[in-house]
């Protein structure tokens, strides 16, 4: 049987790319008071829960990312692959 | 071509919901409009052969959970790819709006510099200001080979939140230079700072349509504004048609 | 407590013999928010049966009995004053979710107002999102396609101190972001335009925020369903989300006072699931027009507990159910869980059997779960059943009879009395009011919605110049492609009046529903009313409540609009601080051409400018007053001849299109009005305040003096308007600058940047 | 002078919070041929710079989960704290 697989994959924009969220996200810490807030990015975390083995796991994780998940003109990506 | 071949599909999945005034607008310039609902196509109860022109039109498909237009387009890939390529080689018509946009960007359809690109070529990332915005943008027409009786300003709605177009500085240039770009935001006062450019989109780009001129995609909503009392500003300026108008008659005219 | 279990997941609860004390254990143990004399009935019926009752026979009686289903404060004061206002064009009032009025000959629109507060005060995204969720179900179980929504918002100022804030309690600021995030995300996803509502700040809400929301949608005649089956053998049949435990005494939670501890209330909020909606709506639309819905009824507070109930007992017959056969979200959940459930996205319809085939088809089209889980039966018995067993069997009315209570109430008396301030800076005031959060721009807000969306709002929130709206006062959706009729959609509340004196403040909120619709000229036609009011167990709330609903009533009845849909909610109180009375209106009017419709921008210059209505020095509840901390308790009083009188002469006027543009007076008066007809124009005016009634300057320049409009007519016209219409001549539209004297002295000279740069800033600091 | 700290924030749903993105995507992925996928969570990654030594770090984060990115209510989040 095969195992259980846990993939955490993070998508953030790539450098040099804006990230509008990240600057309205600042924006509002500034306005509550956290001045020392230098920049903020925010990424998207793909937990993703797999009936397969790491192998396997890795190959379905950049097919994801592939087909789906990520726009490479403005994205980057992490896949983090653990078995649970 | 008038009448009953002009056959119009307007692709629908969850989360589509500018159909109806679409379907309203194709009508009333002379095409015969059908919902084509994706389950349909998958499962084979519609054919994309069947029609002159695709419309894929406004909304959150799936959401837009992962990227506006992505589960759309990866959908549309997965289930009728090769008919969508025959259909666009075969010199026949996809516009996209606003959402169909970002479809048409995520499949390669779009800007489609060297042809048909397998991953996409560009992006319409989420807007300057973070947010959704609903507001009227005015827009400067480009020539270009469809779009050759579109006044050279309009009005049209915006209504997104990821909308700013954005590609490599090389891939722009080859946009500009092969003049794809249709639409660009403007304004009566000189300035294209926010918010007549609503979303910050490079080169003011609001409209863009492949080399060959048979795949169109458009941020704007030229459906929501066929109508002159459509636009915000009827009570004080009049108008004999919406600005929109002008759009789906040069669709017409060049299926016709 | 003592129980007996029966199956897996199924108990008797042994009460026939329980104490006081027993039974007040059993009300905390299993959450049923019952009082004691309400536990005591429920003893007594069961005695009469004979037999102790199932947990799942309880809690269905609960639920039938909570305030949010039962209204058992509320009913008698509705009765006496709300209900009963005659009018030819009602078709549903009062009876089903939704009220249904006559649009045309052959289509009726359908629409309801209803809060959302405790939810979203805990989680304010998805509890405004939710919020807007069920309203859409409520309009679209009526057969009705939706086609706009309005929300009313109430917060404490976003300027409020962190430090001030009691513990659990959310900043403002981050439920005001959340609230509209959430419904920009439902409203915009589900492709249903926000055309309208408000958005206001007041301190008494900073322990509970109201978040009301209302939907429009549009019928034809022949196509309306009852939420109500009559005949036996019908299938009851689940369409949609599935059944989880999320929303588990929903309607409990909103009966209750908020507290620390609501944060732990995890199970009462929902995010709503917009992409199951989308084409659910779709669906419905698609069965209804196959002409196959029986019956239909949303799964909204109480469940399938009140959907079954009602919708059967209303139609005078018995169920059969068999909850096992409900789509679960999640394993081992208890019978009595799936029966109170109150998850998002799920409709229940009556479907007979030969129509089976096609609800599947078109469900399979939209990739949309159903379930048939029972039908009707002859009689008025609701039987219920898990793997075979039966786990409850009920006589009908005593489980959706419900209970009624008279409760006692205190009007508080107002002495009258007005602080007379020394004269101020006129422009000045004109530019903190116009930067104050309640007359600021809610552009920022109202942007976030898509209010185009199905291409039918033909009058915008927003009006004027491209790149220069000001606010308008009611928008106008065109339902029908082939027809030129439209219907105007607008809110109205003012609770800083309502808090001195809620009679008089439940008028104008009247007064100022139809001042909206007749600005932009369409006839008022009808009412859903949202109260939304403290905890009526205290005597001096639920005077409040009276004096408001006695208000409301006194006010439609005279001008014949009835209150076709509404509801209550009680209980906004929290660390003993009750909100002031907060009767909300969404109201409809009826513009016979929508080509005649009226914005609220100047349109050129030359024209002149007229003041409709009479201003009177009563400044009590203005915003004039607030800001400068000036106190008085004489409120703005509606004289309700006048109010009949204005709105018929202006209504004949713009049906002679004799009136270029009109403004409503409201928050801030007739400068603030007048300025932002300025700025959406792009264009300024002067105005000599000695052509209005002998008063003090500031009494004319901010009074809130109510069924007063500000119109612009060509000089052509006037003699027309003038013989149509009582007003007076107060100025024309010209220059760069908004100008005031008062005869011959020059009050101020304020130029259109300056303020629409006030105007813009007033909630910059706060959002995003 | 304070050195640059980065801060990461990973905020998701509590379990038990039924989360409609996680499984309008999960619906697409197995639409598109992903039949091993068992469940989706989607989670916000936030990468915040400050201006501040490590210690403050923790605390300013804690303060803007609180006022800002997380509800206690239906989130659960995980904070991480890096010199650089
Ligand atoms: N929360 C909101 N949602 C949608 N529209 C809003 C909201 N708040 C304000 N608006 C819109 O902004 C405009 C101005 O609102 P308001 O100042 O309350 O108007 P008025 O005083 O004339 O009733 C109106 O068109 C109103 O519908
Ligand atoms: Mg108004």
């Amino acid at each position: 049987m095969p195992c259980m697989l846990r993939v955490d994959i993070l998508v953030k924009f790539k450098e040099g790319v804006d990230d509008p969220e990240g600057k309205s996200i600042k924006h509002a810490l500034e306005l509550l008071g956290f001045e020392k807030v230098k920049t903020v990015k925010v990424g998207k975390m793909y937990t993703i829960y797999l009936n397969c083995d790491k192998e396997e796991g890795y190959e379905i994780a950049e097919s994801m990312v592939r087909k789906l998940l990520v726009n490479p003109v403005i994205h980057e990506y992490e896949i983090r692959v653990e078995e649970v | 071509m008038w009448g009953e071949s002009m056959k119009a599909a307007i692709l629908q999945m969850e989360g589509t919901n500018c159909e109806e005034e679409t379907y309203i607008a194709l009508m009333e310039s002379g095409f015969t409009p059908e919902y084509v609902h994706l389950n349909n196509l998958r499962k084979g109860k519609a054919k994309l052969d069947d029609y002159e022109l695709i419309f894929i039109p406004g909304g959150f498909s799936a959401g837009d959970y992962v990227r506006a237009g992505a589960i759309f387009a990866a959908r549309l890939k997965a289930t009728v790819w090769k008919d969508l390529v025959k259909f666009v080689e075969e010199g026949k018509f996809i516009i996209g709006v606003c959402n169909g946009f970002q479809v048409l960007i995520e499949l390669g359809l779009l800007p489609a510099t060297d042809g048909i690109s397998e991953a996409p070529e560009a992006a319409l990332m989420p807007n300057d200001s973070g947010h959704f915005e609903c507001r009227w943008v005015y827009l400067k027409s480009q020539s270009s080979k469809i779009f050759t009786d579109v006044p050279e300003m309009i009005t049209l709605p915006v209504a997104h939140a990821e909308g700013k177009f954005y590609a490599s500085e090389s891939v722009i240039e080859k946009i500009e230079a092969q003049k794809q770009v249709i639409f660009r935001y403007t304004s009566p006062y000189g300035s294209t700072e926010y918010p007549w450019n609503p979303n910050g989109s490079v080169n003011d780009i609001a409209a863009i349509m492949n080399p060959y001129g048979n795949v169109i995609g458009m941020m704007p909503h030229p459906e929501r504004a066929y109508f002159p009392y459509q636009h915000p500003d009827w009570t004080r300026n009049k108008r004999d048609t919406g600005d929109g108008y002008y759009i789906f008659r040069a669709l017409a005219e060049a299926l016709r | 407590m003592k129980v007996t279990k029966i199956v897996e997941g199924v108990y008797r609860i042994h009460i026939l013999n329980a104490t006081d004390d027993e039974l007040m254990e059993i009300n905390e143990k299993m959450g049923l928010a019952l009082s004691l004399d309400e536990m005591k009935k429920l003893r007594d019926f069961f005695a009469s049966l004979g037999r102790d009752p199932t947990d799942i026979e309880i809690h269905a009686i609960a639920q039938g009995w909570s305030e949010h289903c039962s209204y058992k404060s509320s009913k008698p004061i509705l009765r006496k004053y709300i209900f009963g206002i005659e009018s030819p064009h009602t078709i549903v009032v009062m009876q089903d979710d939704a009220g249904v009025v006559e649009f045309d000959e052959d289509h009726a629109y359908v629409f309801k107002i209803e809060s959302h507060n405790h939810p979203s005060a805990v989680e304010p995204y998805g509890g405004a999102a939710t919020g807007v969720g069920g309203i859409i179900r409520d309009v679209l179980n009526m057969g009705a396609k939706p086609i706009a929504l309005v929300d009313p918002l109430f917060f404490a100022p976003p300027d409020y101190p962190y430090e001030k804030l009691n513990p659990g309690i959310k900043h403002p600021r981050y439920l005001l972001n959340g609230v509209v995030a959430g419904i920009r995300d439902y409203g915009n996803r589900v492709g249903i335009p926000t055309v309208a509502g408000m958005t206001y700040f007041h301190e008494g809400f900073v322990n509970n925020i109201l978040v009301n929301a209302g939907c429009i949608g549009i019928v034809r005649k022949d196509k309306i369903v009852r939420s109500r089956v009559d005949k036996p053998g019908v299938l009851l049949v689940m369409l949609g989300g599935r059944t989880g435990r999320d929303g588990i005494h929903g309607v409990n939670f909103a009966s209750k006072i908020l507290s620390e501890k609501s944060e732990e209330e995890k199970q009462a909020v929902q995010l709503g699931n917009p992409i199951l909606k989308e084409p659910l709506i779709h669906a419905v639309l698609e069965a209804n027009d196959e002409g196959i819905i029986y019956g239909m009824k949303d799964l909204g507070g109480g469940g399938l507990s009140s959907v079954i109930g009602e919708m059967c007992h209303a139609g005078g017959v018995g169920a059969e159910i068999h909850l096992d056969k409900v789509p679960l979200k999640e394993e081992g959940m208890a019978p009595w869980e799936i029966w109170v459930s109150e998850s998002q996205e799920r409709m229940l319809l009556a479907i007979e059997e030969k129509h089976l085939d096609i609800l599947h088809e078109i469900a399979g089209k939209w990739d949309l779960e159903m379930s048939v889980i029972g039908k009707t039966t002859e009689g008025s018995v609701l039987k219920i059943f898990w793997y075979g067993e039966k786990i409850l069997e009920l006589p009908l009315d005593f489980m959706t009879a419900g209970v009624e209570y008279n409760r006692p109430y205190k009007i508080k008396k107002v002495k009258q009395m007005q602080e007379i301030p020394v004269e101020e800076n006129y422009r000045n005031i004109l530019l903190k009011l116009l930067s104050s959060v309640n007359i600021g721009s809610k552009e920022y807000i109202v942007r976030q919605y898509d209010h185009e969306v199905q291409g039918r709002t033909v009058i915008k929130p927003l009006q004027g110049e491209i790149g220069f709206e000001t606010h308008g006062d009611a928008a106008i959706i065109k339902p029908l492609k082939d027809s030129w009729k439209g219907l105007a959609v607008t809110v109205a509340a003012n609770p800083q009046i309502g808090e001195i004196d809620p009679y008089w403040g439940a008028v104008y909120t009247v007064d100022e529903a139809v001042r909206n619709l007749v600005a932009v000229g369409a006839k008022p036609h009808s009412f859903s009313d949202c109260l939304n009011f403290g905890n009526p167990e205290r005597e001096e709330i639920m005077g409040e409540f009276v004096e408001s609903c006695r208000g409301l009533g006194d006010a439609a009845r005279y001008i014949h609009i009835p209150f076709v849909s509404g509801n209550v909610s009680f209980y906004n109180e929290a660390f003993n601080r009750n909100i002031p009375p907060t009767p909300v209106l969404m109201a409809v009017g009826i513009i016979e051409d929508i080509r005649k419709a009226v914005t609220a921008d100047f349109k050129s210059a030359g024209n002149y400018i007229y003041i409709v209505g009479d201003t009177r020095e009563e400044m009590g509840g203005s915003e004039y007053y607030r800001l400068m901390g000036y106190k008085s308790t004489t409120v703005p009083k509606v004289r309700f001849e006048d109010m009949k009188n204005r709105t018929e002469e202006l209504l004949k006027a713009m049906g002679e299109g004799i009136v270029e543009s009109c403004h409503d007076i409201s928050h801030g008066g007739m400068a603030v009005a007048i300025a932002e007809m300025c700025m959406g124009g792009k264009i300024g005016a002067e105005i000599d305040l000695a052509k209005m009634e002998f008063m003090r300057a500031d009494f004319k320049l901010f009074s809130e003096s109510p069924t007063r409009w500000i119109c612009e007519v060509k000089p052509e016209n006037a003699e027309r308007f003038e013989e149509l219409v009582k007003a007076r001549r107060i100025g024309q539209v010209s220059g760069e600058t908004f100008r005031v004297r008062d005869g011959r002295r020059w009050l101020f000279n304020v130029h259109l940047n300056i303020l629409r740069n006030a105007w813009s800033s007033a909630l910059r600091d706060y959002v995003g």
